[in-house]
C-alpha cells in the first residue's frame, strides 16, 4: 500500500474525532476546516503526539500504530511545523536549525541549508534567540528545521498564517517545488483558500470532527455542492501546459481543452506544465466575443449547471470547454438577462491576470 | 599553629569527597524519581512525593538513629548487604553516602520535579518530530531547559551534605579519613571548647562555600534568551 | 521556688529521679535540661537561664569559675564514672583485658576522646594495656557516651567502652556480657557540679546542691552504677 | 490634542525602530508590514510593554510616556490581543474572560459579555482549559477578554491570523461595528490585505522600523506608488451611500460620484453609507459598453495615469469617475491594443460580485 | 504508660507552633526575596542567591553556635535587640524562630525563585494590559501559576523546621514548653535510651507528616491544564 492509512475514534469532551481514510502518499494533502473541526488534533495523531488507543496509522508501507504496536514519534520520518511557536527557547535560531539537521536522516540529504536559509529570510537572524525575534521570523525559523530533518512526510500545521502575503508567495512555490522535485508527501493544515488553491493536490474538508468531503483538487473544487464556503475563492484548478512566451508583453501562452490562455509570465519554459487557478468571480460570461476590452481570454464555453450561491444575489455557474471544466460566479439578475441555461453556449471572459502561478 | 591541622585538611578533602559523590548519586537517582512523578498519573504520586520528603521531618541524628539500626547485622540493610557479602555499612564511606543521600533526597527531587513539570510537553513533542530519541531529548532538551532546577538541586543536595553532620555523626563513628567529614570536625571543636579551630574552620568552609555557589550561580544565569521577553 | 539545671546526658537517669525525690520533700520545682557539656558551657557564657550546671567532667565548670560565670565554693564532685567495655554482640563470650588483645573484633566503640571523659578513659585504658597501635584501625568513636553506647547495642560495633550507669538501666543485659575497667587503669571520670552566677540567690538552687550531696541522692546515684567521691 | 503621538527611537541588535508619527484617535489605524519590519514592537511600545527610554507617547490628553514619567501599563486605558497564545493556563476560558471583566472600566461598560461570547462563537467552549482548546479557539476567548476590559484603546496584533475565512468574515463586521457604535478607537497590526480594506481608515506601513507611507485608507490605496505590494489585493476603497435595494435579484444598488453600482444585498437599509472595495484585478476596460455580458457595472471613467505593475505583463491604470478614483489592472497587451493613455476615456467594467461590505 | 506524656504533647504543639511561624515568615521574607532575585539585573545577584545558600554548607549545630554568639548581649544582634529594648533572644521563642528562619531560607527561596523565573513575563505583560496592578497581578497570576513552587517552598520550609534541631538546641536551650521541640525531644529519647518513647514520637512525627505532606501534594497537583498538551 502505498497511501497514508488512518482509522481512529477519539472522544474529548464534546469533541468527537472520527476518521477512516486513506490519504495519497505523494504531492500535497490540504486539510481544511473551520477553526475546532479537529484539523491539529488529526495531525497530531498522525505524527504519533496524541495517543489515541485502537487507532491505526499507516504510512506507505509501514504501520505505525496498529493494536498494540505502536512505533514512536522520533522514530517516524517525519518533519512537523507546529501551529503556534515551537522554537526551542535555549538554542539560538542556527542552533534550532542545527539541531534538526544532526539528526537528520544522513541517506537524504535532499534539503539544502544554505538555500532554504535564503529562501525563507532567515540568514540574518541565524544569531538571535527565539525571544528576539518577531512571530513571522519565529515560523519561517520553524518550517526551515522541519525540513533540514529530511523528512519523508512533512506535516505542516497552518505554517503560513503568520507570514505576510510577500513571503508566502515566495515560500509557496518552494513548497510546492520541494514536493515535486524531491517527491515530498506533505499533509498541510490551512485555512487560507489561496494556499489550498497554490498547493494542493488532495483535499480533505474536516467538519466537527469529520470527513464531510475529500478528493483530487480538480474535482472536489469544481463540484457545485461542495460542502464548505469557500466563497470568494471558489473556483477551478486547471493543470496545463505552456505553448508559447511573449516577451514583449510579458505573456505565456498555455493551451488548455477548449482552447488557450494568455497569463503573465512567470518564467515557465514552453513546454513544461503549469498549474492555473480560475478564480469564479473573474470569469464572466458574454453572449457574443469582444475585442474591445481589456479581457484578453475568450473562450467558448458550455453551460453545465446552476447553482444558487451563498448569497441570494449571485449564481455559480459550471462551464465545460471541451474536457475541463471551470466555475463562474454572476448575478442571479444576469443569469436571468442572459438566459443563462444548462447546454447554452456562451463566451467565458477570463482576465487573464486572474492566473495563478 | 597553622591555619589547618593535617586533620582539618583530611576532613576537608574527605568531605568535598562525601558531597561530590552524594551529589552525582543524588542527582542520578533523583531525575528518574522527579521524571515519574511529573509523569505518572498514578494513585501513589501524592504519597509518594510525601515519602520523598519525609526525611525533612525528622531530626538528622534520629534519622541516622534508625539508619544505624536498619544497617546493623540483624537490621534490614545489614541483612541485605551481609547477603551481598558486602559486611555491614555502618562506619564506613559507602554507609555515610547511603545515609546521606536519604537525608538530602527531598533537596533534588523537589526543584528537578518543579523544573520539568514547568517545561510541560511542547518541547518534548517538538524534540521526538525531530527524531530525538529519549535519551537524546533528556541531555539535549530537558537538562538545558531545566537547568536551572538542576543546578538549584545540586547546590541545595552539595551544600547539605557538606552542612550535614547529624546523621554522618551517628552512622560514621568519626574515623578519620573515612568518615570524619569537616562539619563533624566543626562541631568537635566546639564542643571542645577549641573555638579558635572552629572560627578559622567555619570560615573557610564559608569563603570557599561563597565562592563555589557564586560561580554556580553565575553558570545558571538567564542567558539572552530570558532577558528580553519570551 | 524553681531551679533551672543543666545535666549532662549520661547523667539523666539518675538525675530524673533525685529531682523527683528532691520536689517531694521541697516545695521547690526542677525544671532539667539534658545535653552535652560543651553546648551547655557554651551556652552558659551567652547567658543561658541556668541555675545549676551537673557537668561530665571538672574542667568545665573549672573554666567556668575562671570566667566568673559560676561560685568556685560550690564546685563538687557528684559523681564517678565507672566505665565497663560490653559487647551486644556475642553474649557467650566472658569478657576480661584478654577480649581486646585476643582482636576478633571488627569494630571497637568509644566515645569522642576530646569530648568525652568517658573516651579518654577508655584511650587511657588501652594505652595502658599496651594494644594502641593494635587497635587503632578497629576504632570508631561516638559522639557522646550515648552515641557509642548505641553503636554497641545496634550490634554495628563488636564491642565498646560505655558507661556501666547506661548498662545498668537495661534490665536485660547479663552479667557476663560486660566487664568492668578496674580504676587503675585509668585516672577517675569525675563529674562536677557548680552552682551558677544566675543561681546565687536562688534558694531551691542551693538546696537542690545539698540535695545531691544527701544519702538519699548517693544511693540513687550508685544504684545507676556510679561511684560516690571518696573525700567531700 | 485629540490623536495618538507617538515618538520613539529603539535600538536592537541590527533593528532600528524609529517613529514620530501622530495616529488619529477614532478609527481603525491598521499597521502594516513585512514580517519582522518592527509591528509588534510598535504596538507594544505604545502599550507600555517595552520600556524605552526617552520615548514619548501621548494618548488623546494623557501623556503616557514622557521623560521620566511613565504611566504603567494597567493604568493604560487599553485592550489588547497579543499576536501569540496569551490566555492564562491557569483559568478555564470563562475565568480569563471574568479575569478582564472584574477590573473593566466600569463607567464605560458599553461591550456586553452575551454578545460578544455569542458573535465570537465561544459560549460552549467557556469551561475548558486554554490547553483543551484549539489555536483559532484560543485566540478567539483572547479577542473576548481584550474587549470586555472595556478599553478605549484596543491593540491588536493579527488576531485573526489564525481563524478561517468564514470566523474572519463575522468577527470583521463586529470590529467595524465596535470601531463606529462605541466609538471605539483601535491600532490593528495586519498581514492581510482583506483585513486591510475591512477595517482601515488610517493606514501605517513599516518597513524596517520606519514608516514608509502613512495617510487615510482611500488616498493611500490609490497611490500607484503606493510602497506596499499589495499585489493582487491593489484596489481602491469608497465610500458610498445605498440608494436602492431590489429584493427580488437580491441586490442593492448606490451611488457614486460617475454613476452607479450594483453589488449583493448585504440587508444594508437605503440611505446608509457602505465602504466598498473595488480590486483592481476586478476592473476591466472596454471601448464601448457591451450589455450581452454577465458584467452588471459598467461605468464611463477617464485615465488618470498608468504605471508599471511588479510584475512585467500587467499594468496599473487609475481612473477617474467624477470625484472618486478606482483602479484597473490590465494586461500591458491590452494597454496597447487599446491604446490607454492619461485623458482617454473608458468604460470600467466591475463585476458586481467583486463588491465588499 | 500513656502514649504520649505531657512533656511530650507540650512539644509536639510548640513544635507546630514554631514551624507554622517559621512557614510564614519564611514565605513572607522569601517571596520579595525570590523576585527581587529574578528580575534584578544587579551584578550582586550571583552573590546574594550563594549568601542565602550558603546556612546549608555549615552544621546546623554550628550555625546555631555563631547565631547564639551573635545574639549575647556584646554580639550583634544581641545589641541590637537589647538597644530595641528587647533583651537578648537567645532561648526564647523568638529567638528559635529567627534562628529557624535563617536556617531554612534556602529551601524557600530556591522553589520559589525557580517557580516565578519559569513563568516569564508574558502572563505579567498580559496582566498589565487587564488592568491588574503589581498586587492583583502578584495574588492572582504568580501565586496560582507558581504554585507547585510555593508549596514546595511551604513543604520544605516547615519540614525542615519541624526535624531541625542542631540549631534549636543551641539557641533554645532546650527548655520545656518555651525551646524544647519535637525533635529535641526526641533526641533527647534516644540519648536517654529511652527507645520506646523514641519510638512512639517518630512514628508519630512521620504518620502525621506523611498524610500532611501528601494532602498539600494532592492540593498541588496538576490541574486540567497540566494533563492535557500544553
Ligand atoms: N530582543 C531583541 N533583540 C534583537 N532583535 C529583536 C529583539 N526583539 C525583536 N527583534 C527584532 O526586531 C524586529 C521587529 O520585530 P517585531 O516583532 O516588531 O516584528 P513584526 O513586524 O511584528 O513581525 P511579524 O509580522 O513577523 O510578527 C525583528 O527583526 C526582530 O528580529
Ligand atoms: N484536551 C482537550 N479536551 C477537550 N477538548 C479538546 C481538547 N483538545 C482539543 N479539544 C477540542 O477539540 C477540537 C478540535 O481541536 P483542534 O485543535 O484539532 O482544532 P483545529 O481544527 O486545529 O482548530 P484551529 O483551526 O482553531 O487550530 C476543538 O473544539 C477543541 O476545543
Ligand atoms: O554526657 Mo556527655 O557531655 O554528652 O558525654
Ligand atoms: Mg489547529
Ligand atoms: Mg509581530
Amino acid at each position: 500500500m502505498t497511501g497514508i492509512g488512518i482509522k481512529l475514534d477519539l472522544q474529548r469532551k464534546d469533541f468527537h474525532l472520527r476518521i477512516n481514510t486513506t490519504l495519497p502518499a505523494k504531492g500535497v494533502t490540504v486539510i481544511y476546516g473551520h477553526s475546532g473541526s479537529g484539523k491539529t488534533t488529526l495531525l497530531r495523531a498522525l505524527a504519533g503526539l496524541e495517543n489515541i488507543p485502537g487507532a491505526d496509522i499507516q504510512f506507505q508501507d509501514s504501520l505505525w500504530q496498529k493494536a498494540q504496536q505502536f512505533v514512536p514519534v522520533h522514530n517516524r520520518p517525519l518533519g512537523y511545523v507546529f501551529q503556534e511557536s515551537s522554537l526551542f527557547e535555549h538554542l539560538s535560531a542556527r542552533k534550532n536549525l542545527l539541531f534538526a539537521q544532526k539528526r537528520a536522516d544522513k541517506s537524504r540529504c535532499k534539503i539544502d541549508w544554505e538555500q532554504i536559509v535564503e529562501l525563507l529570510g532567515i540568514g540574518d537572524l541565524l544569531d538571535r534567540f527565539p525571544a528576539q525575534l518577531s512571530g513571522g521570523e519565529r515560523q519561517r525559523v520553524a518550517i526551515a528545521r522541519a525540513l533540514l530533518v529530511q523528512p519523508k512526510l512533512l506535516l505542516m500545521d497552518e505554517p503560513l498564517a503568520s507570514l505576510d502575503q510577500a513571503r508566502k508567495r515566495e515560500i509557496l512555490p518552494y513548497l510546492d517545488k520541494l514536493k515535486r522535485e524531491l517527491d515530498l508527501p506533505m499533509v498541510y493544515v490551512t485555512h487560507s483558500p489561496e494556499e489550498v488553491a497554490h498547493l494542493a493536490d488532495y483535499l480533505v474538508v474536516l467538519d466537527k470532527g469529520e470527513i464531510v468531503a475529500s478528493g483530487n483538487l480538480a474535482e472536489t473544487l469544481t463540484r457545485l455542492d461542495f460542502p464548505i464556503h469557500l466563497g470568494e475563492e471558489a473556483g477551478a484548478v486547471l493543470e496545463a501546459k505552456v505553448v508559447e512566451r511573449d516577451a514583449h508583453w510579458g505573456l505565456s501562452k498555455i493551451e488548455i481543452s477548449g482552447g488557450h490562455l494568455w497569463f503573465r509570465d512567470n518564467g515557465i519554459a514552453v513546454g513544461e506544465y503549469v498549474r492555473i487557478r480560475i478564480f469564479a468571480r473573474d470569469v464572466s460570461l458574454a453572449v457574443t466575443p469582444h475585442d474591445d476590452t481589456s479581457i484578453i481570454n475568450s473562450i467558448p464555453a458550455t453551460v453545465l449547471e446552476l447553482e444558487a450561491d451563498n448569497h441570494k444575489g449571485l449564481m455559480l455557474v459550471r462551464l465545460q470547454l471541451n474536457d475541463d471544466i471551470i466555475v463562474a460566479r454572476v448575478s442571479t439578475l444576469s443569469c436571468h438577462k442572459l438566459n443563462v441555461e444548462p447546454g447554452k453556449r456562451f463566451w467565458a471572459q477570463i482576465k487573464s491576470v486572474a492566473i495563478v502561478q | 599553629m597553622e591555619l589547618f591541622s593535617t586533620e582539618d585538611l583530611q576532613a576537608i578533602l574527605l568531605t568535598l569527597k562525601l558531597a561530590t559523590v552524594v551529589t552525582c548519586v543524588l542527582i542520578i537517582i533523583g531525575t528518574p524519581l522527579a521524571w515519574w512523578l511529573v509523569n505518572t498519573q498514578s494513585r501513589w504520586k501524592s504519597f509518594v512525593s510525601a515519602l520523598v520528603a519525609l526525611p525533612l521531618v525528622l531530626p538528622p541524628s534520629v534519622i541516622g538513629f534508625y539508619l544505624l539500626l536498619a544497617m546493623a547485622p540483624d537490621g534490614p540493610i545489614g541483612h541485605f548487604t551481609t547477603q551481598l557479602g558486602l559486611g555491614t555499612l555502618a562506619f564506613t564511606f559507602p554507609g555515610l553516602v547511603l545515609a546521606s543521600v536519604v537525608y538530602s533526597l527531598p533537596f533534588v527531587v523537589q526543584p528537578i520535579h518543579n523544573a520539568i513539570d514547568a517545561l510541560g510537553k511542547r518541547p518534548l513533542e517538538v524534540a521526538a518530530t525531530l527524531r530525538a530519541g529519549p535519551w537524546d531529548t533528556f541531555f539535549n532538551v530537558v537538562l538545558p531547559l531545566a537547568a536551572p532546577g538542576f543546578i538549584t538541586a545540586a547546590v541545595l543536595g552539595f551544600a547539605h551534605t557538606v552542612g550535614e553532620f547529624g546523621v554522618v555523626l551517628m552512622i560514621g563513628g568519626n574515623i578519620p579519613g573515612v568518615t570524619r567529614v569537616v562539619s563533624v570536625q566543626i562541631y568537635d571543636h566546639v564542643e571542645a571548647l577549641d573555638y579558635g579551630r572552629a572560627h578559622i574552620l567555619s570560615l573557610t568552609m564559608i569563603i570557599f562555600s561563597l565562592l563555589v555557589l557564586a560561580a554556580l550561580y553565575s553558570i545558571g544565569k538567564p542567558s539572552a534568551h530570558k532577558l528580553s521577553r519570551s | 521556688a524553681t531551679v533551672r539545671v543543666a545535666v549532662a546526658s549520661n547523667f539523666s537517669g539518675p538525675m530524673k529521679k533525685i529531682a523527683r525525690e528532691f520536689e517531694a520533700i521541697s516545695s521547690h520545682k526542677v525544671v532539667l535540661t539534658f545535653g552535652s557539656s560543651g553546648k551547655f558551657y557554651a551556652q552558659i557564657r551567652s547567658g543561658a537561664p541556668f541555675d545549676v550546671f551537673y557537668s561530665a567532667d571538672e574542667q568545665k565548670p573549672t573554666r567556668l569559675v575562671s570566667e566568673h560565670l559560676a561560685e568556685a565554693k560550690s564546685q563538687f564532685c557528684y559523681a564517678v564514672g565507672v566505665l565497663a567495655l560490653w559487647s551486644a554482640n556475642r553474649p557467650q563470650v566472658v569478657l576480661n583485658e584478654r577480649t581486646l588483645s585476643q582482636a576478633s573484633f571488627s569494630k571497637l566503640a568509644i566515645a569522642n576522646p576530646r569530648l568525652a571523659p568517658y573516651g579518654a578513659a577508655a584511650v587511657e585504658v588501652i594505652k595502658t594495656l599496651g594494644l594502641w597501635d593494635a587497635l587503632q584501625k578497629s576504632l570508631v568513636q561516638g559522639e557522646n557516651i550515648t552515641q557509642t553506647f548505641q553503636f554497641v547495642q545496634s550490634g554495628n560495633a563488636d564491642l565498646g567502652f560505655v558507661a556501666l550507669s547506661q548498662l545498668q538501666l537495661q534490665p536485660e543485659t547479663s552479667a557476663n556480657t560486660y566487664w568492668i575497667v578496674p580504676d587503675s587503669l585509668h585516672t577517675p571520670i569525675r563529674q562536677d557540679a557548680i552552682l551558677l552566677n544566675r543561681g546565687q540567690d536562688n534558694a531551691a538552687a542551693m538546696a537542690l546542691l545539698e540535695f545531691t550531696k544527701s544519702a538519699k541522692a548517693r544511693t540513687i546515684i550508685e544504684n545507676f552504677g556510679y561511684r560516690i567521691p571518696d573525700s567531700d
